[in-house]
């Protein structure tokens, strides 16, 4: 029994973290925010692919390091620490997860080496408009090899090289190209990507067998693990942000941080941040060990994840007062990123759903 | 307890209904905040008709009427798309303060321009180094003969750069403890050596303003106030902004319920899920406790009862509210709830606008944790803070890093 | 316009506190809830009747001192704040209530003046088991003039002689004795009485010509506002014994109503009353103007005031530390009654959702 | 991350679990949480195979064993319906107090016994006039030759009615600011002059106690630690009892789940009610992060760190999530919800107990206010509460009405 990262697996935490400080600092996150027409910031990217994390996941034969996904938990969590404004979630928990629990050999062997090299940038495409996806709510098509319908919003879907669709019958894979055309979308995070595709006839091939929903659960289940510790380095910097003024900044002649409506505050902001810590450790288990536990760990990480950094990121704002409004402060950023990754793969509120579904299964079985 | 107006009211109503009526159609029917042209003609034919500031003297160019019938005024211009919010801080907070501290002349020549909407008024205390400490003022007035000269630096100033006048809280003795050593003015925002410059918010938007002071001279008759009794004077200004702030706008629990009337759930609209209709029930149990609280407002006011520090329940609730239900109708949307195109989202964008302002409307005129304070303290009476700085003069109070 | 109790109103509420505050001290409370044998304080009862308060929103023509429902309001609201120990809301928020809202003419003048002069008891029987009482719970039927069926529980169903009860085609009438039979049962306040009540063939006579569940709907609409005040006076005496004991009581060197985590806490109390009263003011204002709006405003008041009700008296345990948690404390007393008031008309989630129906029928119409 | 046994621990969970099977069975398959003659003589089967304060010394009557191992055996002996709750304080605090602080003499009179269940042990620190304030202690203790005499009170001591003996905080020198006149002694409870009276609860039960000290005579040679030194003693007994406390049981997510699956909703069973099971997945999270922290803890000890204040959490979020899932089944019940009699109502009333209950876990061993306080200070560092009383002398101290 071992509940914590190893010591192997610190080290790369660790360095990942000071690589992070060192090419991603808030001014390469607002570069993309100020900027409309960058999608992401590709020099981060293509660093990212030169340390090999794009390919931590993936198997040696593939192209990948093969570590598994404990590391690249770490590096996730460092990701979302940093802010960092790369297209990594799609490609690497989205795309590259759905090739390997999905992908023909083929399909592997074609893909996963460009992903983990960073020449291919990934998306999954699942919504078409407001509301949980369901199986009503699809209404994109398959005919004769050619896929056709309207995705949006697809995060990174104006960037990607390959793009994964669900379609009424299953998931697809899409190159982007021909039949498919993007318009980017304004968000509330624009330091990630989004567009609304169309597909026209698009040439595609299946992707697994599974029923389109139950593989798009499957894929959503593998990223809100790693998504979880995403957040949970966001909702932690939020927490050393917000510490961090709270000893700076004087109010009547005492540090803010003294004043008990502060201190419990941030003790607020610890507890849910440690709960979510936790229950991320435990889906990091169950995705790596491959173990049944997965769909009800996973919601439970993704739940305790969305609320500890909704809460880390909006407190962290009213602890910084009227600096925290501010564009310049970096505040926001965190703000803006906690709503990002609490609906890229789904609402909180569908996963709480989910979670209780899955404990009502457990007790029927 | 009754809701209906009482005959003397409903004959009030009537008339300003039928003004309103007349005078809106001649005006223009549209909305216009951003309008400032329109907003200040608005506010002359307000003037003209004795329903700009409704509870002031009519020597002033107010309307000489009551509380209730300022509130009936407001009811029922509130159901045309008219927009004052211009000089609510001029009208709420600044001319007050220069009506009870200024001399004759001084009020002869500038309550009855603000009242008819011809100039516009600003308040300037904020500064980085004080936020909630509103008294840790370290702009700087040096008196200079006749004059005095202000160096230093406000922040979140509202309006400053369309606002022609302002009152500014300055530092006028370093050496005695934090609140004895402040002195307020009157000064003309186009003042030499006035720079406003708009602060960039994480809403996008830019309402608030920097107004830095260099070397602005500016003449001791322009004080409010004693010399050193700022302080006091300031206070009188707060004292008004309670009012004015709390009732703005932005969603609320009708706007989520008719959004989600329509909006789609996991299982058929998002109205018919068990969860989101006992959460819209709090809030509006929320809504109703804040709009019945102020008719209990009112109620006093017209009893001639200054209403006291309980109003600040409002902006707590509001504040918070606001946020949860912008943020609420985001994640409703599930992956679509990201998208903040206004076109592409409910309402034009409100719940998502109030998920980025809202931060702000906790923090603005009093964070969540000061106003909770004020409560404690002075409706509950409960002990204040331990004030390490109280007797310490100014200068050697310790500051962040 | 005029959103507080009048000058009249006033002296009344202060008259019923001063009177309270002599007759039913926290001693008397006590009295009942130490001696399970003792239903109710039956001297008080005497004395409140005396008083005139169980008839004060009776019209004078059936014996009541016909003041009005804002007068009744006033005295709810000290009686909540004594948590006084006497069967007044069974008797008068709900049998009086339901007479005057369904009654005949003969079934008014034969029971309200009784009522109005504390020589009858009443009490209103609509649950049949656990859960909210619909259309389906309802099992209890009438044949021949003879009502059947088990109500469990019923509030002061053991000492009522008079009990409304619903069966499945409407509200009856039904006197305590023939075809009756009660269990007394424990429950979580044993300052208030509760049995469950047996009608085997018991003479019964119609109560209005409503439909069932519609009937107790609107006598609930009606004495939840009565509730409200009720409730409202017990949060209030909350916040005020918390923060008297925040005063006096004394932690490292300092009051503890000097930390700001007790002044929030308190605050926070302070918000929740406020808008409870708030809300159930308007309550009572559609209750005494007979305004169609009763219904919402109604749900509204009831939510408010038991949200309160329920944070100001575990919070003021809270406050109250080690002493709070002492069986000697008067602070559990608020909580059980707390407990009491929220669900002897229904559940907070029972009018939550009927709050919003209210809202849909409003939009709809 | 690694959730499996390696090699040695998957022995020994073998070897306890056979070790369990084969003395339960000959002991007594039942539950006896109330009957301390059969804890007790389990308890002594425990010491007896080794199982008994597993990672103590051999010599001291333990297992010398690992924390791991410790915890394994936990989680095997939680499949019997076995009790250990007489002894928690005792091994858990009191005990390792003695054996840090007393004489060699002392340590091979008690630890053994204690060990063993021959011999139950109380902590008696906490006073009416202290609570969160553990230092402001005003029962005296009097230097009379070599030995000691004590005059004061004592409350909310868990056990004192049972125990044979305690460990006693007093005030030995009030004129020294208050956390340096304190000393620590051991005593035998039943020595003439101390009267133990159980206190009610709200919850009905009396589970703590008044500990009464009338010219109680003690030796010096009770003494633990310096003279004046006290509460360096009290503070290493005190980092031991976060580790006990929050653990504690009640009821939980399972059990509201399981009574939800079959209780009535408006529409059907609870279970099926979308707000139910919003919050429900709530209270799931929460636990689950509890049980996955614990998991942390243990890996930490395992590893031969001292956790630290970060398990304050677990209380802090127990307490109120009992609270809260109590009263929601109380409420699900409708107007059924009042009625607490066991036979009635779901998994015997404990959903009512909870309700009553809560509240007190809320409070002992720390409030939530005090448990924040010790992550914003102690996890965080955060500045401390500013002390008004820190050189004073306590016997100046200002305390209540």
């Amino acid at each position: 029994m071992n509940f914590d990262y190893s010591d192997d697996q610190k080290f790369l935490k660790d360095e990942a973290r000071k690589f992070l400080a060192a090419h991603c600092g808030s001014d390469r996150v607002r570069a993309v925010l100020d900027d409309s027409a960058k999608a992401y910031d590709a020099d981060l990217w293509k660093a990212v692919a030169a340390q090999g994390w794009l390919g931590a996941a993936i198997p040696e034969e593939f192209g990948g390091l093969g570590l598994g996904h404990i590391e690249l938990c770490a590096i996730a969590e460092e990701l979302g620490r940093a802010c960092a404004p790369i297209p990594f979630a799609s490609t690497v928990y989205f795309v590259a997860e759905a090739l390997m629990l999905y992908g023909s050999d083929t399909q592997k062997v074609r893909w996963l080496p460009r992903i983990a090299a960073g020449d291919v940038i990934g998306a999954l495409a699942t919504s078409e408009g407001a509301g949980p996806v369901t199986a009503r709510s699809i209404r994109t098509t398959v005919s004769g090899g050619k896929l056709t319908g309207e995705k949006i919003p697809v995060t990174d879907g104006d960037v990607a090289d390959l793009i994964v669709v669900l379609a009424r019958d299953g998931l697809y894979l899409v190159e982007n190209g021909v039949g498919v055309t993007a318009d980017v979308l304004e968000t509330l995070d624009p330091t990630r990507s989004a567009a609304r595709l169309t597909f026209t006839d698009a040439p595609c091939e299946r992707l697994g067998t599974d029923d389109g929903i139950a593989a798009m659960q499957a894929v959503f289940d593998r990223a809100a693990v790693l998504l979880a510790f995403e957040q949970l380095g966001g909702a932690d910097r939020c927490l050393d942000m917000a510490k961090g003024y709270a000893l700076d900044r004087y109010a009547f002649g005492r540090q803010i941080g003294g004043y008990q409506a502060i201190k419990h505050k941030l003790a607020d902001m610890y507890v849910k941040n440690e709960l979510a810590r936790s229950n991320a450790y435990y889906g990091a288990w169950a995705l790596n060990a491959g173990a049944a536990e997965l769909p009800l760990a996973a919601a439970t990480a993704r739940v305790a994840a969305s609320d500890a950094y909704w809460f880390a990121s909006k407190e962290n704002i009213q602890t910084h007062g009227g600096m925290g409004f501010t564009w310049e402060s970096d505040c926001h950023l965190y703000y803006r990123r906690s709503r990002q990754l609490a609906l890229v793969a789904g609402a909180p509120a569908v996963w709480r759903e989910r979670l209780v579904g899955q404990l009502e299964m457990r007790n029927a079985a | 307890m009754d809701f209906k107006d009482s005959d003397a009211e409903a004959k009030y109503r009537a008339a300003a209904r039928d003004w309103l009526d007349a005078n809106i159609a001649e005006h223009d029917a549209g909305h216009y905040p951003d309008d400032m042209a329109k907003s200040k003609a608005w506010q002359a034919r307000k003037a003209a008709g004795g329903y700009a500031c409704i509870t002031w003297p009519q020597e002033w160019g107010g309307g000489g009427g009551t509380p209730i019938e300022s509130v009936i005024f407001g009811q029922e211009e509130a159901k045309h798309a008219v927009d004052g919010s211009y000089f609510t801080i001029g009208l709420g907070m600044c001319v007050p303060t220069v009506m009870a501290y200024a001399d004759d002349a001084t009020k002869r020549r500038f309550v009855g321009p603000a009242v008819r909407g011809d100039e516009i008024w600003s308040q300037l205390f904020s500064e980085p180094a004080g936020g909630s400490d509103v008294a840790a003022i370290r702009t700087r007035a040096v008196r200079d003969g006749d004059d005095w000269v202000i160096n230093g630096q406000k922040v979140w100033t509202s309006g400053a750069h369309y606002s022609d006048y302002g009152i500014v809280l300055v530092r006028t003795n370093p050496d005695v403890p934090k609140h004895q050593g402040l002195t307020m003015f009157w000064l003309d925002l186009k003042a030499p050596g006035i720079e406003i410059r708009p602060i960039h918010q994480m809403s996008g938007g830019s309402s608030f303003n920097e107004v830095w002071f260099e070397d602005v001279r500016i003449s001791d008759a322009q004080r409010l106030g004693p010399v050193d009794g700022g302080w006091k004077v300031a206070l009188f200004t707060l004292m008004n902004e309670r009012l004015a702030i709390g009732t703005s706008g932005g969603v609320g629990p009708e706007d989520i319920l008719a959004f989600a009337a329509q909006a789609n759930g996991a299982d058929g609209p998002l109205l018919k899920d068990a969860a989101f209709r006992q959460t819209l029930a709090d809030w509006w149990v929320q809504s109703e406790g804040l709009r019945n609280t102020r008719m209990r407002t009112i109620t006093a006011l017209s009893k001639g009862q200054v209403p006291g520090p309980e109003s600040s329940i409002g902006k707590i609730v509001a504040a918070n509210q606001l946020q949860a239900i912008g943020n609420t109708a985001v994640e409703a949307g599930d992956q679509y709830g990201i998208i903040a195109d206004p076109a592409l989202t409910p309402l034009k964008g409100a719940f998502h606008a109030a998920t980025m302002w809202a931060p702000g409307l906790r923090i603005a005129g009093g964070t969540d944790e000061i106003l909770k304070n004020i409560i404690a303290e002075r409706v509950l009476g409960l002990p204040g803070e331990i004030r390490v700085d109280k007797d310490q003069p100014f200068r050697d109070l310790p500051v962040g890093a």
